[in-house]
């Protein structure tokens, strides 16, 4: 018996109406502590803290380039695991978390790749490097682009998020085994340069702001994500008799 | 109950990007009976058809195979069930004997394959590669399987588009030695038949209640 | 503050137009990651509007139909 | 058809490698691409011995990779057409090994080829010999490799075959083995020791071989409503 009591919480859960109401309340919340976060580490790491030894303030860019990659990689799995509890257990809600997602896990890979090659004009000297870092990071927005693409070769919307979820798993599979052999290659090729993730051994000044703007693009992420997934239920659920109700509410209040 | 009850749907439904395309549907069907799908054009025949066959999932309903439900029993239902639709399966590279040998159980004997190519008018082009052979001669291999298949329970979308009167009553004659045999069919066509006695039922398309 | 004045802030000894061209092309994709569900969302709600309206329509035209074929 | 289920693999390599025999044009595409492009390299780049030796791993893999691409979209769209993969489709057994039936048909006649078809572009790259083996070993694996992961791709990109799409699909999941297949050529003609990223590949084809045919499965079961 107590299983589907616990389904029908999972499948309550999974219902877009209450994602709907549930982030109307959040969003207020979220996007404060988000911009708060965003705010104080952009200054502290721009104004406070000490430049780096041998990059000089150049090294700054790190507080946007590293943040942007890590949330870019992890929104990947975020993008892929939706689609596989929409495949699984065919939750509509997922389906659309997915398709938001992939938008946004894009453009922060695009964020790391051009911050990247401005970080290496004045460090290498040249703005492209086949530095690891930035070589998996492109690997990482074609599999974007691909799993973004993919939805136009299905007319029905069923297909294509079903579509997007099997390439969204494959690529799961992919990405580590990508990024270990780029890093592999990169080894064969040149001795490690100046090593992107170097993070921990910084000076504690240089690393807190790091932390502080991680959190904040994790949380800039899911914000993002919640507006991003708002109009995509209103974009699927027109017919729902809760959407025309919550317009009629909408526009008499205008 | 005499006859074995062989196939009972409830309110199957399917939905694509949020268009239903027929009200949902309910029979059932038991050995020997014959079930005509009547629906005007695009009333979602073929999306009927490709329902049963599991091609696509239905958005609601349930479908019972002999009294188990689809889901526990799909490896029988698939192991007993033909579905003959608009594409005719047959590979143009290979001859028609080939063709037939593929689309054919395993344990069919070279004397069925003639037999079968015999009835449908073929048989001198057993050793000819298909794509020397015409449209309807290709629907004509595919539907030559109806005497080689051992399968209880028939799907045939249009079986009888596009073919002469002699075609016509060599799938009669299949359908009702089938149905003597105590198979069930569900197929759907525009003519309406004179050998076989058959329970119509009718996709209504579906009204959007406002 | 590590820097004296705003201008240093800015000139970051040279390095200052990487950084800041890296920040501000950083804060544009954001805001327009902010900005594009909203407009999005607009959109739709836009849309359904239009979609009721058009319901709407049609239900009085079916009402129509009913109330001069009941009485012609 | 509805033969169990070790049939499932032997009936369709054999009636997929019978189709292939039987329309010849597509068997021959691929190779003549890769001798082709091979061929144009030289020209574009440089004549001489040793520019050419080093680029060589890299081209072979390149062009391993483009031919494999090339003929990979129409292993399952040629079924979808005239309708076979309907009737696949609702076969009871699982389509795993029908799957790998015609992906192991597929490397056969085109893979293979290529791998046979690489000393003659060696000869023309000046690779030492000593990489010959290493290209031959890399290469058999490597394309199997490929032939699998193209064929995810091409069951995806089913109800509508664009070429771009195919390969921006499927070209992220081909670096790692474009790397390491390279990588083991390279390494043979450096002297180093090859059988390091050799096993790599044979990692990848084991990974290929498991997971592949699931995603496939999948794949095929949405192109009916494309």
């Amino acid at each position: 018996m107590n299983l589907n009591l616990q389904w029908t919480w999972f499948h309550r859960l999974g219902s877009p109406r209450w994602f709907y109401q549930k982030t109307q309340r959040w969003l207020p919340w979220l996007s404060l502590v988000m911009s708060v976060l965003l705010v104080t580490g952009l200054v502290w790491g721009l104004a406070f803290a000490p430049p780096d030894a041998k990059q000089g303030n150049s090294f700054r860019i790190i507080y946007v380039h590293v943040p942007a990659s890590v949330v870019a990689l992890a929104g990947y799995y975020i993008m892929a695991i939706a689609g596989a509890v929409g495949l699984i257990w065919r939750i509509k809600l997922a389906y659309m978390l997915m398709r938001s997602a992939a938008p946004i896990g894009a453009a922060l890979t695009f964020i790391a790749l051009v911050t990247g090659a401005i970080w290496g004009k004045p460090t290498w000297g040249a703005y492209w490097e086949w530095d690891a870092r930035i070589t998996s990071m492109l690997i990482l927005l074609f599999l974007y682009l691909g799993v973004m693409a993919l939805r136009h070769t299905y007319s029905s919307n069923e297909a294509a998020d079903k579509a997007s979820a099997i390439l969204g798993l494959v690529g799961m599979v992919n990405v580590p085994i990508i990024y270990k052999s780029v890093d592999w290659w990169q080894t064969l090729h040149q001795p490690a340069t100046i090593k992107f993730t170097g993070a921990p051994s910084m000076h504690p000044d240089m690393f807190m702001p790091l932390v502080v703007m991680i959190l904040g693009f994790y949380l800039f992420y899911t914000v993002s994500l919640i507006l991003f997934a708002r109009a995509e239920i209103l974009r699927r659920e027109y017919r729902a008799s809760w959407v025309k109700q919550l317009v009629t509410d909408n526009s008499a209040e205008k | 109950m005499a006859a074995t009850n062989i196939l009972k749907v409830e309110n199957l439904a399917f939905e694509r990007n949020d268009a239903v395309l027929f009200e949902p549907v309910s029979f059932h069907l038991s050995s020997g009976e014959a079930l005509h799908i009547e629906g005007a054009n695009g009333a979602g025949k073929t999306t009927f058809f490709q329902l049963m066959i599991d091609m696509l999932q239905p958005s609601a309903g349930r479908v019972y195979f002999r009294g188990q439900a689809f889901s526990e029993c799909r490896y029988d239902y698939l192991c007993d069930i033909l579905f003959i639709g608009h594409q005719s399966g047959v590979k143009a590279a290979l001859s028609v004997e080939e063709n037939l040998r593929w689309m054919s159980p395993d344990n069919t004997s070279s004397e069925q394959i003639a037999s079968a190519l015999q009835a449908v008018g073929l048989d001198h082009y057993a050793a000819i590669p298909c794509y020397r052979l015409s449209a309807g001669q290709h629907r004509r291999v595919a539907l030559a399987r109806l005497m080689t298949t051992d399968a209880t329970l028939w799907y045939l979308d249009e079986p009888f588009a596009a073919l002469d009167k002699q075609g016509i009553d060599f799938i009669e004659g299949c359908m009702q030695q089938h149905l003597s045999r105590g198979g069930a069919i569900v197929f759907s066509s525009h003519q309406d038949l004179v050998k076989i006695v058959a329970r119509s039922y009718k996709l209504n398309p579906f009204r959007e209640v406002i | 503050m590590y820097f004296e004045s705003i201008q240093q802030l800015i000139y970051m000894d040279g390095h200052g137009v990487y950084v800041w061209s890296a920040f501000c092309i950083s804060i544009v994709v954001m805001v327009g990651l902010i900005v594009k569900p909203l407009y999005q969302k607009k959109q739709e709600l836009k849309n359904i509007r239009l979609h009721i309206r058009l319901q709407e329509v049609n239900r009085e035209a079916i009402r129509q139909e009913d109330s001069n074929a009941s009485n012609p | 058809m509805y033969n169990f289920l070790s049939g499932g693999f032997t009936a369709y390599l054999y009636r997929d490698l019978l189709l292939s025999i039987r329309n010849k044009s597509d068997l021959v595409k691929p190779l003549i691409f890769f001798l082709l492009v091979a061929a144009l390299v030289p020209l574009a780049i440089a004549p001489e011995a040793e520019r050419l030796a080093e680029l060589a791993p890299g081209i072979i893999w390149i062009l391993a990779v483009l031919a494999t691409l090339l003929s990979v979209e129409h292993l399952f769209s040629d079924d979808l057409n005239d309708g076979c993969l309907e009737q696949m489709l609702i076969s009871p057994n699982m389509l795993i090994l029908p799957i790998l039936g015609k992906i192991t048909a597929h490397w056969l006649v085109i893979g293979l080829p290529l791998t046979l078809l690489s000393p003659v572009i060696g000869l023309w790259f000046s690779l030492p010999s000593v990489a010959l083996i290493p290209m031959i070993l890399s290469l058999a694996i490597g394309t199997a490799v490929l032939s699998l992961i193209g064929a995810v791709g091409a069951a995806l990109t089913l109800p509508r075959q664009g070429g771009v799409l195919l390969a921006l699909l499927v070209m992220p999941l081909y670096m790692p083995v474009l790397i390491f297949g390279s990588a083991t050529i390279q390494s043979a003609v450096d002297g180093l020791d090859w059988t390091a990223p050799l096993a790599m590949l044979a990692a990848f084809l084991a990974i290929a071989i498991a997971l592949c045919p699931l995603a496939i499965n999948a794949g095929l079961r949405l192109a009916k409503n494309g």
